[in-house]
């Protein structure tokens, strides 16, 4: 392995019902995924404001992405469907400020779907890695 | 006096910029002018003046004060100022000189604000006449005159030359270094410029505004005035009248956590902002009227009651042009004034 | 500013294999509000849990993170740890670093490092931690069942037990479902109807069971415990408190040539009608579609013929609206239309039935009085082939099937195959599978004895087109073990069609806000751990509604919903989840954006009176969250612009908290 | 240019107040010069004859004015609106933020407002006074001998140049004609920018976006931006702040002001008018319109009373977010 080779920060908001118990499960079955992945527990991923992503990304995260239960499957029934909305919204506005589309990504993972986790966590952080640092949603005075 | 033909303008100019910073209004993409730093390539803009003053170079929005740092239990205060640079702001109208003055009395006053001192010690002003002033200027009602900028040197800009002179001696030593540039003249272009300037200063719609209404001691006479309330009444509590006027001078102290540290620094507030001044029992300015008529009996009674007299506007109309709602204060003088200028 | 203790667990070497646990707890003892850290092995242990108490009380902590497995394994233990040290349970935070660190990273470096900063997230988090208490709500001591087949019975029958007034709504006339339809149950064979009809007669008799028949719920409002229900009942025009059953107005009807539903449409009805001997109610129901009083205004035979005066031709539906603790849901299963599967033909040919048809066809109450004749002309089949999986287990044809499979057409074709075999040894069977699916108790037994003693020729391979010919149906089939094709000329063939969810639940689960899997069957709150809840509280899963079952298995999960609504009733006040959202009136618009989007009607909406900072009063609407209904989503406050809605728990700063934590 | 003179609108706020329909009338009062309206409240005849005015400079949205006004006066207010303005009317009233009781809408017809900004790149500074006749305006100013003369349409302002409905949405009564929704050529400018490399749009708005003052103009003329505490202000929201300490921060307050408003903008056009610094925030909310109008089906805020907005709405079938990007990829 490289000495100083370029970890990136990803952020994981996972839903409690389906894709936190995903990453349990993952867990369970040692499904390894890079230890850039820091997992944020909310009720639902409607719990996840626009706010807290680019605060995420304002404070040095490289990529954020959001998991919740897969549409129909939420535990509160809807509230995926608010997330599907406002992440397609808040995701293409910051495609159309010019920040890289890659950095954010929406997932839906079940409990049962460890090795999905696991798999989505590899390529997010595969592409994200691929992007480098997050020089066009961060703020100086946060960084080291 | 000195002078040089407008085509060495660049020339001047890359010649400043190897000591010091330089800094002029350069046309934006919107088509507003804006202070920019000088580089190759950038054109000293042609308009009247900036949207920003340049209260900024020496009273930034936002200014890092100092900053904190944790470690374990122990809380480390750093000191972050450093040595500046000299750096020279060209271009500036009267007005905006004349706003520095009124910035000095807040800043320089004991206790001397050591951020604020320290950039104004090492900035270099270069002011210029203004040939085709708007009708949103009312800098005569100060006593300024567009025609004579102050400022370290003073530049007028004729259709082919233009013209230095210092007014003091970090003036003197400016036109030394560009003198090579330069060539000595005699100033009757210039009068020819003023005096036409002075013609256009009498043609100006706002040029009989009247300020005998205000000054030091007229707080219980305005203060209560019903006007105030009818003026208000459509102000939307934003910053810009604040923001753009370059005598405004009220911040906020912030602390920012970067995670890893934190940075106090100030920024502009504006007294137009609901949590201005808001203090443990609340605010002591309820509604949008009394916000309203702090910031003009500011201008108008407080600062001069202070200050000998000096009014805290120097007539530059931003506000004029910029308000959202067009509300003003030429407009408040004239109402709370009572239209003696009509 | 809180006190924090942190204790970080080993978990044996689950965790302290891949992480360094001494230099998780030594890190974390410098961030802000932490006055103790410290490591263990097994912090869940009762030593563990003592080492938790002791330091609260020794360090008068006011806040805990532990860092161990998941907060879905052991919050749940650590908060009640908290809580028996004196501490809020709230005051709990968990930092995953089994499931989330050390099982998924190997490197000993980065799984320390990577614990640290999950153990910061949670510290920053319990710094912004306040006590949370549950608030509570009544219960009303009432269970609705909807739905009257076994699983419904069974259910109201044991809730009645316990003591608890239970009403049953069911949509026909009677109660009973699809169980009292059938003939035999594999694989004891049992008579259904003897086994069923007497539960039926105990449910009559139980005066803590009321049934509205020939009903159906149109509302469902409030929550846990406190369910406000609406049940449509739908005019029968005869009085069901008069009606004695006695069945003169049935004999004297004169329209009898109404296709009858109890037998599948293969024999009529009257237009006045008791769908069975042994219905509950045994009541006379008139079809308004059918009756010519109702139609024209002309006849009123039945009225005449009453001696009773039960018949009520101006009848109205009638709307009924009750208070209910809990809810079951019941509403049971159909076989899917065999309209599409044109390739067996059974549009074409009334010789090609359903299982179910075929119960109706053997059963001594049904249409041929239990002699097994072919519906075209009677006559007794000496070929018969059942096809199985018509419509399971159909992944390429989810237009007209279904994915899944259906479950109780293995046992009940056997079950088929074997009565035939026995009351006419004559007969020829055949039966088509794909797969034959026998797990349970005495099932694969049953299934060997119709194979090895009864004859019943198994053949594994779909059958591909069956063709009416005359009075024979060609059948053209694939052996896949002989690997040949097979024509069979048939005389009946029975399709066992899939099973789906009643078309009645998509809409009950809409009014009941619980959900519903992409198959339209109920979605259980944990499909291990509580598989007869839907995860909308109070709501319950009783048989085929929540997945295909047969009868023992629907009546243990219909016993197993009415001890969980026993357990719920039992109780006089409910706590509900201290998670919940709040509205900071000062700032809330009441816009309604979050009312928009609660999936649990737990917003409404109030005008109320503020004082002004300048002395004036001012009127303002602002929104009001019902802790007992809310379930803490959050949708809410992600919608409010002012951030006026937070939720508890998982509030904006305490989430944001966490994510500084982990960038910084 | 407009079609609707002072004196009409005059007469017809007279007439209300004078049978006591309305108590006081929310109008636009007269200026220093021919341009610089302010939103004013008059209460009787003799105040509106001295000091009403109309004319292709009063652009203000009056809706907002409404959340505080309605409730200030003691009776019901005169509003006129002009057609864009009724649409922020009906939003606000699904939003519940003032009372349809108090408020008495004119509707008037609009013929475009022009932007002064216009007119200055034209005939410079220095101007005295400005006239309008048909489709000329006549501008006469300090450093002309003779008055300009300008076509009306040159200095229509962006939002009137890509007007989207002369159609009152609301109104108690209209004066002049009623006029039609508009196909307009709006999201052309947010359809240029998307066709742009990711790296050029993030120079665009790193340019405009980089003037940005936050002197709050934009939030506080939009009517969408109503809260009775905005985020920005509030020390407990976590994200307070009071001026961009940076690039970041500039655009964390134009990205969640976009978002805070997305579904419920109308798209009436006073971010951009207002702000100081000209920069076209319009495009973000434009945005954020053609986003729903394409991935969730034609939506107009404020076309009707009561409409469910789109983010607080859902579809079981709506397209994922990853596939937005798909989806505009395959259009390219």
């Amino acid at each position: 392995m490289q000495v100083n080779e370029y970890k990136p920060l990803i952020v994981a908001f996972c839903c409690n019902w389906c894709s936190y118990a995903g990453a349990d499960l993952a867990g369970n079955n040692r499904l390894a995924y890079p230890a850039d992945v820091k997992i944020i527990r909310v009720p639902c991923s409607c719990r996840v404001n626009p706010m807290f992503i680019l605060r995420a990304f304002q404070r040095g995260a490289d990529g954020v992405i959001i998991c919740g239960c897969h549409p129909g499957d939420c535990h509160y029934t809807s509230g995926n469907y608010y997330t599907r909305r406002r992440m397609a919204a808040l995701f293409s506005m910051l495609d159309f400020l010019g920040i890289e589309r890659e950095r954010t990504r929406v997932e839906w993972v079940s409990a049962a779907e460890g090795a999905k986790f696991a798999a989505t966590m590899n390529d997010f952080v595969e592409k994200v890695t691929a992007l480098g640092e997050n020089k066009r949603l961060e703020d100086l005075r946060c960084k080291k | 006096m000195r002078k040089c033909s407008l085509d060495k303008l660049n020339l001047i100019f890359a010649e400043i910029a190897k000591d010091a910073a330089l800094y002029l209004p350069a046309d934006q993409t919107d088509g507003s002018a804006a202070y920019k730093k000088w580089e190759e390539g950038t054109a000293l803009s042609d308009a009247l003046n900036t949207v920003r003053s340049p209260k900024d170079f020496f009273f930034p929005q936002t200014e890092d004060l100092m900053k904190f740092k944790t470690q374990g239990k122990n809380i480390d205060i750093i000191d972050i100022r450093t040595a500046l640079e000299d750096f020279v702001i060209f271009g500036v109208r009267a007005c905006d000189v004349k706003s520095f003055d009124i910035l000095d009395r807040v800043f320089l006053t004991e206790p001397v604000d050591s951020f604020y001192a320290s950039r104004r010690s090492h900035g270099i002003i270069v002011s210029m006449a203004c040939t085709r002033p708007s009708e949103t200027c009312f800098c005569k009602t100060f006593s300024i005159d567009p025609a004579n900028p102050a400022g370290d040197v003073s530049a007028w800009k004729s259709e082919t030359e233009i013209f230095f002179e210092a007014n003091t001696q970090k003036g003197e030593d400016f036109l030394n270094k560009i003198s090579s540039l330069t060539e000595e003249c005699d100033d009757t272009l210039v009068a020819t410029q003023k005096e036409a300037i002075n013609k256009i200063m009498d043609k100006l719609p706002l040029k009989n505004l009247d300020t005998s209404a205000f000054g030091g001691g007229k707080t219980n006479e305005l203060f209560d005035s019903p006007a105030w309330a009818e003026l208000s009444q459509s102000c939307l509590g934003c910053g810009t009248c604040t923001f753009v006027c370059p005598t405004c001078q009220c911040y906020d102290i912030k602390d920012f956590n970067t995670g890893n540290e934190v940075i106090r620094f100030r920024c502009w507030d504006s007294c137009m902002y609901s949590d201005f001044t808001k203090m443990a029992h609340g605010n002591n300015r309820l509604t949008q009227k009394e916000r309203f008529r702090q910031r003009f009996m500011h201008k108008l009674v407080y600062y001069p009651e202070n200050n000998d007299g000096l009014f805290s506007c120097v007539g530059c109309g931003r506000c004029l042009a910029k308000c959202p709602i067009s509300m003003n204060i030429v407009k408040v003088m004239k109402k709370i004034g009572g239209n003696k200028s009509e | 500013m809180q006190r924090v203790g942190v204790f970080v667990c080993w978990c044996g070497s689950n965790i302290a294999g891949t992480v360094d646990v001494k230099a998780v707890a030594e890190a974390l003892k410098s961030e802000p509000g932490v006055v103790f850290s410290t490591d263990y092995q097994y912090m869940c242990s009762q030593a563990g849990q003592d080492m938790i108490k002791n330091a609260v009380k020794e360090h008068n902590l006011t806040g805990i993170v532990v860092c161990s497995c998941s907060p879905r394994m052991h919050e749940a233990t650590f908060r009640k740890t908290a809580a028996a040290a004196g501490l809020n349970p709230y005051m709990v935070e968990i930092a995953n670093i089994r499931e989330q660190c050390s099982w998924v990273h190997k490197d000993m470096l980065s799984g320390t490092e990577k614990a640290i900063i999950l153990g910061k997230a949670a510290v920053a988090k319990v710094n912004l931690n306040a006590p949370l208490t549950p608030g509570e709500s009544p219960v009303t001591k009432r269970a609705l069942v909807i739905g009257g087949g076994i699983a419904g019975i069974q259910t109201a029958l044991d809730i009645a037990d316990a003591g608890f007034p239970v009403d049953i709504v069911e949509k026909k006339p009677t109660i009973g479902g699809k169980m009292a339809q059938l003939d035999k149950t594999f694989p004891t064979l049992d008579c259904a109807a003897c086994i069923l009809t007497p539960k039926m007669v105990d449910v009559a008799q139980n005066d803590k069971i009321r049934i509205f028949s020939y009903s159906e719920v149109t509302d469902v409002q409030g929550f846990v415990g406190n369910f406000d229900v609406t049940i449509k009942k739908n005019a029968r025009y005869v009085k069901e408190d008069i009606c004695t059953g006695c069945g003169a107005c049935v004999d004297k009807c004169p329209m009898k040539r109404i296709p009858n539903e109890f037998n599948l449409g293969m024999d009529n009805r009257p237009a006045i009608y008791i769908p069975f001997a042994q219905a509950v109610p045994k009541v006379a129901t008139i079809d308004p579609n059918a009756c010519n009083m109702l139609k024209n205004g002309k006849c009123g035979l039945c009225a005449k013929v009453c001696t009773a005066g039960a018949i009520d031709y101006t009848q109205k539906d009638e709307y009924i609206e009750e208070k209910y603790g809990a809810i079951v849901v019941a509403t049971g299963f159909n076989p899917i239309s065999m309209d599409k599967f044109d390739e067996f033909a059974y549009s074409q040919s009334k010789d090609v039935i359903t299982s179910l048809e075929f119960e109706r066809l053997t059963n001594a109450a049904g249409p041929s009085a239990g002699k097994l004749l072919r519906p075209s002309d009677g006559e007794h089949p000496h070929t018969i082939v059942f096809v199985q999986c018509v419509g399971s287990r159909c992944e390429s044809c989810a237009e007209k099937g279904k994915e899944y499979c259906s479950k109780i057409c293995c046992m009940y074709t056997a079950k088929h195959a074997m009565l035939t075999r026995d009351k006419y040894p004559d007969t020829e069977v055949y039966v088509f599978y794909i797969d034959v699916r026998t797990p349970g108790k005495n099932f694969d037994e049953f299934y060997r004895r119709a194979v090895e003693e009864y004859g019943v020729k198994y053949v594994k391979g779909m059958v591909g087109k069956i063709t009416p010919e005359g009075k024979k149906l060609k059948v053209q089939a694939s052996d896949l073990l002989a690997n040949k094709q097979l024509h069979i000329d048939a005389d009946l063939v029975v399709l066992a069609a899939a099973i789906e969810p009643d078309k009645s639940a998509r809409p009950l689960a809409t009014m009941l806000t619980a959900s519903m899997d992409t198959n339209d069957f109920f979605t259980e709150a944990h499909p291990k751990l509580r598989p007869v809840e839907s995860p909308t509280a109070g709501v319950f899963l009783s048989g085929a509604c929540q997945g295909p079952k047969d009868i023992p298995e629907t009546v243990s999960q219909a016993g197993a919903a009415a001890s969980k609504v026993i357990g719920l009733l039992a109780k006089d006040k409910l706590t509900g989840n201290p998670c919940v959202a709040g509205s900071n009136e000062l700032i809330c618009n009441g816009c309604s954006s979050c009312a928009n989007v609660c999936p649990y009607g737990a917003i409404s909406y109030e005008d109320k009176e503020f004082r002004m900072p300048d002395r004036t009063t001012k009127v303002r609407r602002i929104a009001v969250v019902n802790p007992a209904v809310c379930q803490g989503c959050g949708a809410c406050t992600v919608t409010c612009p002012s951030g006026a809605m937070d939720l508890k728990g998982f509030a904006n700063l305490q989430i944001m908290a966490e994510v500084d934590a982990i960038c910084k | 240019m407009q079609k609707i003179t002072r004196e009409q609108l005059i007469e017809k706020a007279s007439a209300l107040l004078s049978n006591s329909t309305v108590s006081c009338v929310l109008g636009w009062g007269m200026g220093e010069f021919d341009y610089d309206v302010t939103p004013t409240t008059f209460n009787s005849v003799e105040e509106l004859e001295k000091g009403f005015v109309f004319s292709d400079f009063c652009g203000a949205n009056f809706s907002k004015y409404l959340v505080k006004k309605a409730a200030a006066c003691e009776g019901k207010i005169l509003v006129f609106l002009k057609p864009c303005d009724t649409y922020s009317f009906n939003q606000l009233l699904t939003e519940h933020r003032f009372d349809r009781e108090k408020v008495y809408v004119v509707g008037i017809p609009c013929e475009g407002m022009a932007d002064i900004n216009k007119v200055k790149a034209i005939c410079g500074e220095g101007i005295l006074s400005i006239g309008s006749k048909g489709d000329k305006m006549t501008v006469t100013t300090l450093y002309d001998d003779e008055p300009v003369s300008i076509d009306a349409k040159e200095v229509l302002a962006e939002r009137c140049l890509n007007c989207k409905s002369k159609k009152h949405v609301a109104f108690d009564e209209l004066l002049g004609d009623e006029g039609d929704v508009i196909e307009s050529n709006r999201f052309d400018e947010v359809a240029r920018l998307e066709a742009m490399t990711p790296d050029e749009r993030f120079a665009f708005w790193q340019n405009e976006l980089s003037r940005c003052i936050r002197c709050n103009a934009c939030r506080d003329a939009c009517p969408a931006c109503t809260c009775e505490k905005c985020v920005f202000d509030n020390p407990n929201s976590g994200v307070e702040n009071k001026s961009p300490a940076n690039s970041f921060e500039e655009k964390l307050f134009h990205i969640i002001r976009a978002y805070h408003v997305a579904g419920r903008c109308t798209d009436c056009g006073e971010c951009s008018r207002v702000c100081p610094q000209n920069i076209p925030l319009h495009l973000l909310n434009r945005k954020f319109i053609k986003d729903i109008n394409e991935f969730y089906g034609e939506y107009q805020a404020g076309a009707e009373e009561g409409q469910r907005a789109p983010l607080v709405d859902y579809t079981t079938e709506d397209l994922e977010p990853g596939e937005v990007f798909d989806r505009r990829d395959s259009d390219a």
